[in-house]
């Protein structure tokens, strides 16, 4: 048994509309013979059939649209015996099938997308990025003003951003020698139980999840500032007024010299793993020099750390118009005495600098020792 | 990864830290912390990026031995056999 | 059919050749129209029924090492020229092991082997370049002939008056082969000639012209023996208007509705299969046992053609721009490897 | 070192060739009797004769295509087609049979042709004669297209076209056949590979070929008195582009000017512009120039075929606009 089907009809032709049978079911066909016409927009065309034998159903109707490879009719092949045969359903149209798989097609370049605001050159683009340099801050030079590649150079430059961090860093300093009477305070706290607790603690976690232990001082500090607001707001117009929320200054020094602090907001309020993550985003940041200028300047309160070099202990100058500033100073491993003996501990020296305008050395002991006293049950942290 | 490759790793993930690392003035044999200055936060970034790299999950308490640039290749060289060999 | 005494020698084993030749490609193109219908050969498909008479008899006269450029109607011209029905129908499948490595098809097939520079889709586009293999051929004083097939269309073409007259100008041993089927795709050759002796044109370039009855193979094969030996000979291009007619359409498909059935009968009472049958059945050079020997040899070739080309390769898609220039490295040149 | 014109660099370069390599020979319109359209092939029928020499009738179709086939028959033919504006009757032969057959026979025929054209305009000949449609051929694969611009080579790009297995098209601008200049002793075959920088500059990349890389060495001279340093290259291959040195240059300086004597749409600058922007898109200060041909027929008038055409002054204005304020 053997399909009849309609023929590809040309280069341009994908259906044919069916005109005529010229042969009735039952009749004899041989090798090419004609024995339908089928409607073309060229034109009437006469379709042979390629396979002796006897028509056995017609299944094209006069007017019906086909498309090429569509069954028109059963042929019987010589010999065959007369079997009832079913039409299949769909027109399968097994042959034309040979085209080789289409080739893969090519991935549109993904197009840069238009940036709102002022004109920037591509070029001016990337070497911004890549120099950590605000745009929105430049006035371009290029055509109809756009930010040239130039542009962005001689922002870098000029003057050079150390040289004027370095002026910053010095008035301010001056300014809180001169007008903030410092009293210093320091007191050495045992780090065992945190650096135990973060032992433990960090087994569980990630890489990227890890927390430092200049976390837990953070959080010990803005949790101890409930108890002492005295420390924690600015001193303006020749009056302290304490802050209600908490946002700790982290002093980070920077790759090139230099050093910023810009603020975690709302420190007491953070569990350790987001605190530990501003922390780490602000360092970051810093040292790419990608702070906003708005994180530079709403700290309540500075903790400043040398880390693992530097000096034992350190006795920092308060950043106006902030009133006190905290100090950790390096790990060391020392002798500590409990119940009687001498055990070896982990050592960390605490200092705090205050304003006496506003606190005295009485309540600076009391609040360094509730810090101290916090590190040591740092799952409360 | 060959040792050639985890060199090349190594100092990736330092330069990701110290971006204006030269190779050149640095021991291989000996402590970058020093020698770079690097805080526990640049460490901490480092590690990360080494993790990143290499898929080698490193714990807390192997820090001792990356603390320079040859201590880190042979850590994860060796780390590498066993986790393949297992 | 009349005598033909000349050089050509007309014994038993000679005709029973002819005749097979003209069966292979009668039999070959009958199968193409089945496979196109089926959707196995796609694009353009011009097909030589009725004409086979031309290649066959042209080819008997036409040497290995000398040149023949054709048209998109080349299958017939392919074959007699000794190309391989397998090769041949691998191009039209546009499979890799094709005469063309797939990328031609029907219209454009290409053997170094046998100095077939190509079908031509352009019409009179290869005319030009025989006239180039013939000035080559001059130049370098050998004694090769380039045959340039073309149809009744491409005497309308400034390329067919442009390439006579340079052949004729510069003695060129061109052998201008026109197989004037009357028909330009759908225009009568009436409707498309003032002047319809198409050696007029030839003879305007002062080129010797001859006309030969196209359905007669003997014929041809007797003309072209003698138009090829008389271009070797002076060097100088002889055209040949071989009057001959198809019996399908130009293409697959068109409706013929240029010309009416009944002259399509009238031609197909001088097929030149069954003339030659014919005349060799009455010079009892035909035994009864050939015909049925012949169609059995050329439908297993055939098969084995189809076959082979079914289970030939796609070309890679990264093969895709192999070819388009030589591979050199920048700055140096070296013959591509 | 011996002063001499483009014509006679192309003309020694012809005799080399005839002498050196038996299989090539010279067809072309009154290349032989006259002694060339420019005279740039006098005296060679004299020495060659006229098998070698072919004064061919004006049958473009028939003697391009003939150039096509003897090559594909293993001659070294030098096809001269008079100018660019005849080149359209052959763009057939060209298109379908030069650039086609090796690709299309499957690796199996090459066809070492070099065909010669004059191009552009800049002689008030008019429409029909001044057109520069370098881009329709440098569109086409399966051909290679150069444009000697320079004395050096004029004299040296002939011999390694003819070395070339594939088709190679030569532009000779016909401003450039009475330009006069040194040229070196013994200055042989050149490469028809790479673009060159003829003046460096750190401003703005000045991208010509043919008679405008003249116009545009001009303008950089002009941009140097306003303190714009402009590096200028000479393309001379127009297919296959060498984005390396396109890239490389327009990256330092950040900004690029095309000139090109097409017209604009479709033109070779257009294609330039944009490997600039698909290639060096982030190294872009400002969008890339294009100084091309304004889009009429070149009009015959002097005043008007000057406005149509690129000038070194149309150059420098197109650069200045791509610096904003303190250029």
């Amino acid at each position: 048994m053997v399909e009849f089907r309609m023929p590809s009809l040309g280069a341009d032709m994908e259906a044919g509309t069916f005109v005529e049978w010229l042969k009735k079911p039952g009749d004899r066909v041989s090798r090419g013979e004609i024995i339908a016409v089928v409607e073309t927009q060229k034109g009437a065309i006469e379709i042979e059939v390629f396979q002796s034998g006897t028509l056995e159903t017609l299944i094209a109707k006069p007017g019906q649209k086909l498309p090429v490879g569509a069954p028109m009719a059963i042929i019987r092949g010589d010999g065959e015996a007369a079997a009832a045969f079913a039409p299949p359903p769909a027109p399968a149209v097994k042959a034309l099938e040979t085209r080789p798989p289409p080739a893969k097609a090519p991935v549109a370049p993904a197009l840069a997308t238009p940036s709102a605001g002022i004109h920037t050159s591509p070029a001016a683009r990337r070497r911004a990025a890549e120099l950590g340099i605000d745009l929105q801050k430049l006035v371009g030079t290029g055509p109809d003003g756009a930010v040239t590649s130039a542009d962005v150079e001689r922002a870098a430059a000029a003057p050079s951003a150390a040289a004027a961090m370095r002026q910053a860093i010095g008035a301010a300093m001056a300014r809180s020698k001169r007008e903030i009477p410092h009293y210093y305070l320091a007191h050495s706290i045992d780090l065992d139980p945190c650096l135990r607790w973060l032992a433990s603690e960090n087994e569980k976690r990630s890489v990227a999840e890890r927390i430092l232990y200049g976390a837990l001082l953070l959080k010990a500090v803005a949790l101890a500032l409930h108890d002492y607001p005295e420390f924690n707001g600015y001193y303006v117009d020749g009056a302290f007024r304490p802050s209600a929320q908490i946002h700790l200054g982290v002093a980070v020094a920077l790759p090139k010299g230099g050093l910023v602090a810009p603020a975690i907001h709302d420190a007491d309020r953070l569990p350790l793993p987001q605190l530990m993550v501003a922390l780490r985003d602000l360092v970051n940041r810093a040292r790419r020099g990608g702070l906003r200028s708005s994180e530079l300047a709403d700290s309540t309160i500075t903790v400043t750390s040398l880390g693992e070099q530097g000096a034992e202990s350190l006795f920092p100058v308060i950043y106006p118009p902030q009133v006190a500033i905290f100090g950790f100073g390096m790990v060391l491993d020392r002798p500590w005495v409990v119940d009687g003996t001498v055990v070896p501990r982990h050592v960390i020296s605490a200092s705090l600098a205050g304003d006496h305008r506003v606190s005295d050395g009485h309540r600076g002991g009391r609040f360094l020792t509730a810090v101290a006293q916090m590190l040591q049950k740092p799952e409360a942290l | 990864m060959n040792e050639k490759e985890l060199k090349a790793t190594v100092l990736k993930a330092l330069a990701s830290v110290v971006p204006e690392l030269d190779e050149a003035h640095l021991a291989p044999e000996k402590n970058f912390r020093e020698q770079l200055d690097i805080d526990s936060m640049d460490f901490l970034n480092y590690v990360i990026a080494l993790c990143a790299a290499t898929k080698i999950e490193i714990p807390e308490a192997d820090y001792r031995k990356i603390a320079s640039v040859d201590g880190t290749v042979a850590y994860l060289a060796q780390h590498q056999k066993r986790s393949s060999a297992t | 059919m009349i005598d033909h005494a000349s050089k050509v020698h007309l014994d038993r084993k000679h005709l029973l050749r002819l005749l097979r030749e003209m069966l292979r490609i009668r039999r070959f193109e009958e199968r193409c129209v089945e496979l196109y219908s089926g959707g196995k050969i796609r694009g353009f498909l011009h097909l030589y029924i009725g004409e086979e008479a031309n290649a066959v008899g042209a080819m008997q006269a036409i040497g290995p090492k000398d040149a023949v450029v054709t048209t998109y109607r080349e299958h017939g011209h392919a074959l007699a020229r000794g190309i391989s029905a397998r090769a041949l129908m691998a191009e039209m499948f546009g499979k890799m092991e094709g005469t063309s490595r797939g990328r031609g098809g029907s219209m454009h097939v290409f053997d170094a082997a046998t100095r077939f520079y190509g079908g031509n889709a352009i019409v009179a586009g290869g005319m030009p370049l025989a006239v180039g293999i013939a000035l080559a051929a001059k130049m370098r004083g050998e004694r090769n002939i380039t045959a340039c097939f073309f149809g009744d269309g491409a005497v309308a073409e400034g390329a067919f008056h442009e390439s006579l007259n340079l052949a004729s100008l510069w003695k060129l041993p061109v052998l201008f082969i026109c197989e004037n089927n009357r028909y330009a795709m759908g225009t009568a050759i009436e409707r498309a000639q003032a002047q319809i002796d198409l050696t007029k044109h030839a003879e305007s370039y002062a080129i010797r012209a001859e006309a030969v009855d196209g359905m007669d193979v003997v014929a041809v094969e007797v003309a072209t023996h003698r138009a090829a030996d008389l271009v070797r000979e002076t060097g100088e291009p002889y055209f040949l208007e071989n009057r001959t007619y198809r019996f399908r359409a130009h293409s697959m498909y068109d409706p013929e509705l240029y010309r009416s059935k009944a002259e399509v009968e009238e031609w197909k009472k001088r097929d030149p299969i069954t003339l030659l049958e014919a005349w060799m059945r009455d010079s009892n050079l035909l035994h009864p046992e050939d015909m049925p020997k012949l169609e059995a040899e050329v439908a297993a070739e055939i098969d084995d053609a189809v076959a082979f080309a079914e289970a030939g390769q796609w070309e890679p898609v990264a093969d895709l721009c192999k070819d388009v220039m030589t591979v050199r490295k920048v700055g140096v040149l070296e013959a591509a490897k | 070192m011996t002063t001499t014109t483009y014509r006679d660099a192309v003309r020694v370069a012809h005799r080399e060739a005839l002498q050196r390599d038996p299989r090539v020979f010279l067809m072309g319109e009154d290349v032989g009797r006259y002694g060339g359209s420019y005279a740039c092939t006098k005296g060679l029928i004299e020495e060659f004769g006229p098998e070698r020499i072919r004064d061919t009738p004006l049958s473009e179709v028939a003697f391009v295509g003939a150039g096509i086939g003897a090559a594909l028959a293993g001659m070294r033919p030098i096809v001269e087609i008079m100018t660019v504006n005849f080149s359209m009757l052959a763009l057939d032969q060209i298109v379908n049979n030069a650039a086609t057959i090796r690709h299309m026979s499957g690796g199996q025929f090459s066809i070492p042709l070099v065909i010669r054209m004059a191009t552009g305009a800049g002689r008030q000949v008019a429409a029909q004669h001044s057109h520069s449609l370098e881009s329709w051929y440098a569109h086409v694969p399966g051909i290679r297209v150069v444009a000697p611009a320079t004395l050096a080579d004029a004299r040296g790009m002939l011999w390694t076209a003819l070395e070339d297995p594939d088709p190679v098209v030569i532009f000779e601008h016909a401003m450039l056949y009475s330009l006069e200049g040194d040229l070196p002793e013994g200055s042989g075959s050149v490469d028809i590979d790479r673009a060159a920088v003829l003046r460096p500059g750190r401003d703005v990349t000045l991208i010509a070929y043919s008679e405008n890389l003249h116009k545009a060495l001009a303008a950089a001279e002009l941009l140097a008195q306003d303190r714009i340093e402009a590096e200028v290259i000479d393309l001379r291959t127009l297919r296959p582009l060498d984005d390396a040195t396109i890239m490389t240059s327009v990256r330092k300086t950040r900004r690029a000017v095309v000139v090109d004597e097409g017209w604009r749409s479709g033109s070779l600058a257009a294609e330039i512009a944009a490997r600039i922007m698909e290639q060096a898109f982030y190294d872009l200060d400002a969008p890339v120039g294009r100084v091309c041909s304004e889009e009429v027929p070149i009009p015959y008038p002097k005043h008007l075929e000057d406005a149509a055409i690129p000038q070194p002054h149309k150059i420098v204005a197109t650069v200045k606009n791509l610096f904003g304020s303190h250029g």
